[in-house]
C-alpha cells in the first residue's frame, strides 16, 4: 500500500485537533471536513485545507458517509481518518472507502460489523474461551425474557445488540419490573439505534470497567499495550480513567491483557481497538464486555505510560506498515490520569452549558498534557457533545498522579461557559477516590449526595 | 512526593474510624477530603475474592459540621441535589434551535414582572411568541417559527443576543 | 471626558485589525461588530469579543446604525470606531452615539455633513480664499446645464452633490454630449446616494490627485502631516499612494498644507480627516477638492514618514486629549509609498476574485510593513471590497523606496485567488512612475495599452 | 542606494531619445521598464507653470520589439485589453448568490460538451436549473431559487464546491 499523503479528518473538536497534529508529525497533508458551525474551528485553522461538509446537525454533515467520501475525493485525500463518535464504528463508511480506494484509518467493515454486535462479540468472545457475563442470547419476545431472567438471577442487565453509550441499557431489581423495564429498554434502543433487539446479562453489583488497548496490522502482528481503568461513570459516560488500574492483582492483570491480545490474534484485527471487561469486585472475577473498534477518547493515557503516539500508529499500519514495536518492547511506567473537561452544570444534572468561552487557561507544566480545541473566543456550539478538554497528568506513583491533578484542575481557569472542572476537583479529593475504593456506580451515589459534601 | 499509597490508605481508614462525619486534610501536596456518609466500604484486593458484597445503599446525608482542620485553602464546588430539566432526556442532537433574527436585547415577557412568553416544557408552534427582541427601542416580537416543545431557554432576560444565536431549544417530538 | 477603556469596531477586514491594533496598544479591549461572513476573520480572532451584528449583505450588518448601537450598548462598549467606509461619514451613526453617551472615534455629525455634501464643503473652502476648481453652484434644471457649462469651459465634469468614490462623476468634452451624460450622472448618482443633484466643474486633463493629513481636537488645536499623492487611479479608486508627493516644489507643499489647515482651524474640526485637493500641473495651480471625515486607506504612508500613529491619535483625541504635539514637532523624513494589493484580475478588467486564498506570504524585512486580515486558509467572502492588504514600504529617498517595492511585490505570494500584485510589479517598473510622470488619468491608459507591454 | 533621482531620469530621458520601443534596465536594486508607446510626456516642474498641454491621446501599440538589455530576471505580468464581463459596472454590494446545497461536485452542463445550463448575462428565474452537484453518482439538479441576470459563474467545471459556496453571482436588478 503507499504512503499515505494527505488525510481527511471526518471529525470535530479535540480528536480533530489530534489527528492534524499525528498528521503533522508524520509530514502529511490534512483536509477538515467541517460543518457550517465548525468553520472557525481550531482544527479548521489548523488543516491544510478545510472544506465545509454541511448544516450544524450532524446527520447532515459528520454523519453523511456520502459527503465524506466526495469530500476526501475532491480534496485529493488518500486516507480518511474519523476519530472516535459520528462514523467511527460505521461499517458502511469503511466500506465505502474500500470501494473509493480510500485508505480507512481503522479497521475493516467486516471486524466493526462483527464487533458492533454486542451478542456476536460476546459469541465470539466465549468461543475463544474468554469468560463473558452470564447472560442470554437474544430476547426474541418478552415471555422469554422472564424464564431467562430466572435463568441469570437476579439483577440482571437488559442491553441493546446494538447498543452503546448506555442506550437501552437498564437494570432490573426485580421480576415485577421486568415487562415496564423491558419495554423502555426496547423503545429506547429502537430511537437510538433503529434496532430494538435486547439480550440480557446478569448485573454485577461491585463492578470495575478495565479496557485494554489492543493494535493489530496487516501483517498479522497483534500487540497490547495494557489496561485502563474507566469505573467513574456518570449513565455510563466516562469521567475519569487512569492507568495503571488501582488495586489489580499483577495477575488479574496478565489475564486481562492475554484475554484481550488473544481476541485481536484470533480475528486478526487491524488498527487500534480496545476490549473491555467487567471485573467484579466481589469475587475477583472478570468477564468479556464489548470490543471498540476505533480510537478512544481516554487513549492519552495510554500514551502517557507507554511512550507510544496511538494515533501515528494507527495511521502507519493503515497504511500497511507493521506494528512499530513487539510486545516484549511495550512497557507502561508510572502512572496517568485523564480528566474530561465538559460544557455542563453538574448541579444542573450534568446540563450542557454552550456558548461562548471568554476565559480559556489550561494549566501547563512538568507532566501535564491538556488535549482540546477550545481557545478564549470560542463558541462552543449547541449541536454536539460538551467536551471541552483533556486533561491527562503523570506521575511516578498514582498519589504524585493525583497531587498533579489536584493542582492542575485549581489551575485550569475557564469562563464563559460552565464546566466540570470544579465538580472533577472535589471529586478527585475524595478518599474513596485517592484509595482506589470506587467502582462503576460510585460516582452516581457521589453526585447524587454532594449536595452535603464541602 | 515521598507518601506511600498504602500509607495514605492507611491515614484514611484511621480517619474513617474516629467520630468526624467529614474532614480535609493536606499530606504534602495530596488533599484529601474523608465523607464518612457518602464512604464505600474498604476495598479488598479483588484478585483474592473476599465475597463480602458491598452495600450500595447510602444512608440520607447529615448536615455537614465546619471543617475541623484545613490546612490549605481548598477550593470549594458546591454540588446540589440534581435537578433534572426538559434537555437531560433529550439526544441533543434532536433538538433544533429558535435562533435570533438580529441582534439586540432579549426579552422574555411582554413586560418586566408579567409572566414569559413560553417555558420550558410548553408546546409551541409556528405563531406562537416566544420573546421579543429590542434593538434602539425598537421591539420585535419572535415567532417560534417551527413545532416543538421548549426544551430549553438559552439566554437570560434583557441579554444581548448576536444575529442568528440560539435563543431556545427545542424538541420537534411532541406527538 | 472619562478615558475610553472598550471600543466596538464597526468596520472588518484590514482597518478593523488596524483599530484593533492601535486600542490594545492603548490598553483598551476590544469588541468586533462582525457580518455572518466574517466570524472568523483574523479581527473576530483577535478583539477580545466578536458580536455577529447580521447577514453577509452590509446594508443588514455593517450599515446598520441601529444595530451597531445596540451592540456598542450591549457589549458595554464606551466608544466606537467606524473604520473607513460603511458608516464611517453617515452623520447618522456619529448623532447617535452622542445620543447614546457613547463616544463617536471620528468628527461630529455637523462636520460629516457639511463635508459631506461636495457643494457645501466647496462653499466652505471658497468663503475661506482657498481656490476651488472653476465651476457651478447646484445644477437644478438641465437647460441651465448647458449654460454653466459654457460659462467654465469644455471639457467639464459633472458631480454628484452627495458624490464620493466616482459614483455620478463623469466628464463632458463636448456640448452635443451633455445632455445624454448629464442623464447618466443623475440615475448612478440617484442609485448610489439616493440623491441625483449635479453640480459642474471645469475638467483637468493633467491633474494630479494631493491630499493632506489634519488632525484636530476638542480643545481647539488642528495640526497638518503634510500631504499624500495618489494620482494613480482607476475609476477613481487609488491603487499607490506615496508621500511627500513627487514634483511638488516645496512652495507648493507649503500653500497646500496651510489651505488645509486653515480649513480645519476654520471649521474647528476635531479628529482625523483629510482635505484634498486637485494640482493642475499643466498651470502649476491647486484647487480645493473636498474633505474626507474619516481615517483614510492610505494613512500609512503619513505614519511612515511622521512617525505619528493616527488611529492611537484618532482615539485620543477622541477621548478628549489634546493632540500630542504641536505643529512645529511634526515632521516628515524620507518617503514612503502604498500599494492596494486586491483579490481581483487585472486582465479581466480588475473583476473581483473572492475565494479561498491557499497560500498567503506576505513580504518581511527593513522598511517593509503590510497591514492585512488574511491568513491562508482565508475566505475572502464575495460581499465586501476585494482589499486583500496594504503593502507599505519606506526608504531614505523615493528611489530607494520604490526599489524596496519593486522587491518586496516580487516577494509577494498568494495563491488561491487572483490578485493585483503582478499587475503593480509592472507599474511600479515604468519609467513614468519612476520619473513620477504620472496624472489622474495615466492608470487607465497604461492598463488600457498593458496587453502589449512586457 | 547611491543612485539620485536626477540621474535616474537623465537615464531615462536618454533611453527615451533612443530607438527602441521598450526596454528594461537595472541600475542597482531598481528595475526601470521603458516604454515609448505607453510614456506620457515630460513632466515640468509643476510650481515652474509651463503651460505646455500634455497630449493625453495615446498611439496604437506597438507589437514588442524583443528585450534587448536584461540585467535581472524580471517577472513579467501579463496585461492583456481589458476584458469587460456583467460584474464590472454592478455595484458588487448589488449582487446575490447562488450557493451549493451540499459538498459536491459542481457540473455546468447536463453532459460534457454539451452547452452549459447558464451563461453570464443569462436572465434566470426560481425554477431555472442553473448546475448539477453530484455527490457519489447522485446527481442533483440545483435551481436558481431567485430571479436575477447570471452576473457571474464562479466556479469551474468539475470543481468540488463546499456546503453554502457561491457558485453564482446574481444581478436581481433585471427590470
Amino acid at each position: 500500500m503507499p504512503a499515505i499523503t494527505r488525510v481527511l479528518v471526518a471529525n470535530r473538536g479535540e480528536i480533530a485537533v489530534r489527528v492534524i497534529r499525528a498528521c503533522r508529525a508524520l509530514g502529511i497533508e490534512t483536509v477538515l471536513a467541517a460543518s457550517e458551525a465548525d468553520g472557525d474551528s481550531l482544527p479548521a485553522r489548523m488543516a491544510d485545507r478545510t472544506l465545509c461538509i454541511g448544516p450544524a446537525p450532524s446527520s447532515s454533515s459528520y454523519l453523511s458517509v456520502g459527503t465524506i467520501v466526495e469530500a476526501a475525493l475532491g480534496s485529493g485525500s488518500d486516507a480518511i481518518h474519523p476519530g472516535y463518535g459520528f462514523l467511527a464504528e460505521k461499517p458502511e463508511l469503511s466500506q465505502a472507502c474500500i470501494d473509493n480506494r480510500i485508505v480507512f484509518i481503522g479497521p475493516s467493515p467486516q471486524h466493526i460489523r462483527t464487533m458492533g454486535d454486542k451478542l456476536a462479540a460476546r459469541q465470539a468472545a466465549a468461543g475463544l474461551g474468554v469468560p463473558v457475563v452470564p447472560g442470554s442470547e437474544l430476547i426474541d419476545e418478552l415471555s422469554k425474557a422472564s424464564v431467562m431472567a430466572e435463568d441469570v438471577g437476579y439483577p440482571i442487565l437488559l442491553k441493546a445488540a446494538a447498543g452503546g453509550g448506555g442506550k437501552g441499557m437498564k437494570t432490573v431489581y426485580r421480576p415485577d419490573d421486568l415487562e415496564a423495564v423491558y419495554r423502555e429498554a426496547a423503545a429506547e434502543a429502537r430511537s437510538a439505534f433503529g434496532d430494538d433487539r435486547l439480550y440480557l446479562e446478569s448485573f454485577i453489583p461491585n463492578a470495575r470497567h478495565v479496557e485494554v488497548q489492543v493494535l493489530g496490522d496487516s501483517h498479522g502482528n497483534s500487540v497490547h499495550l495494557f489496561e485502563r481503568d474507566c469505573s467513574v461513570q456518570r449513565r455510563y459516560q466516562k469521567l475519569i480513567e487512569e492507568a495503571p488500574a488501582p488495586g489489580l492483582s499483577g495477575n488479574l492483570r496478565e489475564k486481562l491483557c492475554q484475554a484481550a491480545l488473544g481476541i485481536t490474534e484470533a480475528i486478526r484485527y487491524e488498527n487500534a481497538g480496545t476490549v473491555e471487561f467487567i471485573v467484579d469486585q466481589d469475587k475477583g472475577t472478570f468477564y468479556f464486555l464489548e470490543m471498540n473498534t476505533r480510537i478512544q477518547v481516554e487513549h492519552p493515557v495510554t500514551e502517557m505510560t507507554t511512550g507510544i503516539d496511538l494515533v501515528q500508529e494507527q495511521i502507519r499500519v493503515a497504511q500497511g506498515d507493521a506494528v512499530g514495536f513487539s510486545q516484549g518492547q511495550v512497557s507502561a511506567k508510572g502512572h496517568a490520569i485523564e480528566c474530561r473537561i465538559n460544557a455542563e452544570r453538574p448541579e444542573d444534572d450534568f446540563r450542557p452549558s454552550p456558548g461562548r468561552i471568554t476565559r480559556w487557561e489550561p494549566p501547563e507544566g512538568l507532566g501535564i498534557r491538556v488535549d482540546s480545541h477550545c481557545y478564549a473566543g470560542y463558541t462552543v456550539p449547541p449541536f454536539y457533545d460538551s467536551l471541552l478538554a483533556k486533561l491527562i497528568v503523570a506521575g511516578n506513583t498514582r498519589m504524585e498522579a493525583i497531587a498533579r491533578l489536584q493542582r492542575a484542575l485549581a489551575n485550569f481557569h475557564v469562563e464563559g461557559v460552565d464546566t466540570t472542572i470544579s465538580f472533577l476537583s472535589s471529586l478527585v479529593e475524595r478518599a474513596d477516590f485517592i484509595a482506589g475504593r470506587v467502582n462503576t456506580g460510585w460516582l452516581e451515589k457521589v453526585a447524587s449526595i454532594g449536595g452535603n459534601h464541602r | 512526593m515521598d507518601l506511600n499509597e498504602d500509607d495514605v490508605i492507611q491515614i484514611i481508614r484511621y480517619l474513617e474510624e474516629s467520630d468526624f462525619n467529614e474532614l480535609r486534610l493536606q499530606i504534602g501536596d495530596l488533599r484529601i477530603a474523608v465523607n464518612r456518609s457518602g464512604s464505600l466500604a474498604p476495598l479488598p484486593e479483588v484478585d483474592q475474592a473476599t465475597a463480602t458484597p458491598t452495600p450500595l445503599a447510602y444512608s440520607p446525608p447529615t448536615p455537614p459540621p465546619p471543617p475541623v482542620e484545613e490546612l490549605a485553602p481548598a477550593p470549594v464546588s458546591s454540588v446540589p441535589e440534581s435537578q433534572p430539566d426538559a434537555v437531560a432526556d433529550v439526544d441533543q442532537g434532536q433538538l433544533v434551535s429558535i435562533t435570533s433574527p438580529m441582534l439586540g436585547t432579549f426579552y422574555k415577557a411582554p413586560k418586566p414582572g408579567e409572566p414569559p412568553f413560553v417555558e420550558v416544557g410548553m408546546v409551541v408552534d409556528e405563531d406562537t411568541t416566544v420573546c421579543i427582541i429590542e434593538v434602539m427601542k425598537l421591539f420585535s416580537t419572535i415567532k417560534a417559527e417551527k413545532r416543538g416543545r421548549i426544551a430549553r431557554v438559552c439566554v437570560e432576560d434583557g441579554q444581548l443576543v448576536e444575529y442568528r444565536q440560539t435563543l431556545f431549544l427545542l424538541d420537534p417530538d411532541v406527538d
